[in-house]
């Protein structure tokens, strides 16, 4: 399950859809919104997507991520929109007959994610707004 | 007389207030040109490192000088990837 | 939260007690009974633990990973008692600010868990049971 | 007249059917001297390599030399640690 959503994101929908009988490790790499940011407060992040690419690139980057480590499923959540400290942005799980795998995978999702996928995010404080990169 | 769709986002969606634009040309042209033609018609974005940008042409990341044709869709991708 | 526990594990509830909106990570491994072992179908896993003793390792675990990670809460739940295949034998939800921590911190809880804690399993195939350790 | 009681678990408790035993011994012991009087008491511990396991003393982990009082709760940890 691939899924860029204005709605908010189930945990527990993104678990179910990775489980699996033959699969011992389940990994969930859940993102939210910090209240603060460089001691600011945060009043909410406002995502935006190049919705059709990002679930492109997510879909590509999860099939790579079950060949190159071996996991069986994978599903990725991300929010877009409003979300406010606390909320859910993102949310990624990895189910795998064993754990080494699943960790090592998650952790080359999640960072593959934030790198890679043309999700923007825009950081609202008390003073107002602006556009956040690492880039 | 090509047509290529331009998508913007983020910090350019915000700066210019549009969120696509569309581009009539003469014959096919490169990203290069469509940036040059970008830039023109819209000159807020100068206050921009659009050129540092990455370029995805049919949601693939494409090099400057990829050739655009008839129906292209075009989307300026400003840099991602906040958060630790 | 530190729990062993003979009913079925809240997967929603260990997320919840780990959440913070000062923590923009969280991290959650999940352990389920396979269905198959060396080939051979599991009816269901037999946990037995020396309770009072892990919830002091594991709490002791916690308090050690928190230090060395810096990550903020930690939470661990494990089953006692029959446990199926399909079913969370093992849940440890870590959140902390940023997420390099959180997966440290995660991988070294259970892979410290699964050596250290006294808590034992026999797995039942058709053909009967056999205590299980990797020691 | 001291006592110990001694906590059994997993495949000890299988093969003797036992999940406590208490130990009443004049004088304090160390905990080796404790695993031979168990042995003793339940022959059927020969087949499991009792000597290998590791011991707690009041829910921490302790060496073959430890030496136990009055009270205190000796527990036989067979190996754990399945699944990767």
């Amino acid at each position: 399950m691939i899924e860029i959503t204005e709605s908010p994101i189930s945990i527990e929908r993104v678990i179910e859809s990775v489980r699996d009988s033959g699969c011992g490790a389940i990994l969930v790499f859940i993102g939210t919104v910090r209240d603060m940011s460089d001691d600011k407060k945060v009043l909410y992040l406002q995502y935006e997507a190049y919705r059709e690419m990002a679930e492109k690139l997510l879909s590509k980057l999860s099939e790579d991520a079950k060949q190159r480590f071996g996991v069986k499923h994978i599903s990725i959540a991300h929010r877009t929109g409003k979300v406010y400290p606390g909320e859910v942005s993102v949310a990624i799980a990895v189910s795998s007959p064993h754990r080494k795998e699943a960790y090592e995978a998650s952790r080359y999702l999640i960072e593959s994610l934030k790198k890679e996928t043309p999700i923007w995010k825009k950081e609202f404080r008390e003073e107002g707004g602006e556009w956040i990169s690492t880039g | 007389m090509i047509e290529i769709k331009v998508m913007l986002f983020a910090n350019i969606r915000d700066l210019t207030g549009k969120e696509e634009l569309v581009l009539q040309v003469e014959d096919e042209i490169t990203v290069s040109d469509a940036l040059r033609i970008i830039k023109r018609s819209l000159p807020v974005l100068e206050k921009l490192p659009i050129d540092s940008f990455v370029v995805a042409v049919n949601m693939e990341y494409v090099s400057r000088n990829h050739l655009l044709k008839d129906g292209d869709i075009i989307a300026i991708i400003p840099p991602v990837g906040g958060g630790r």
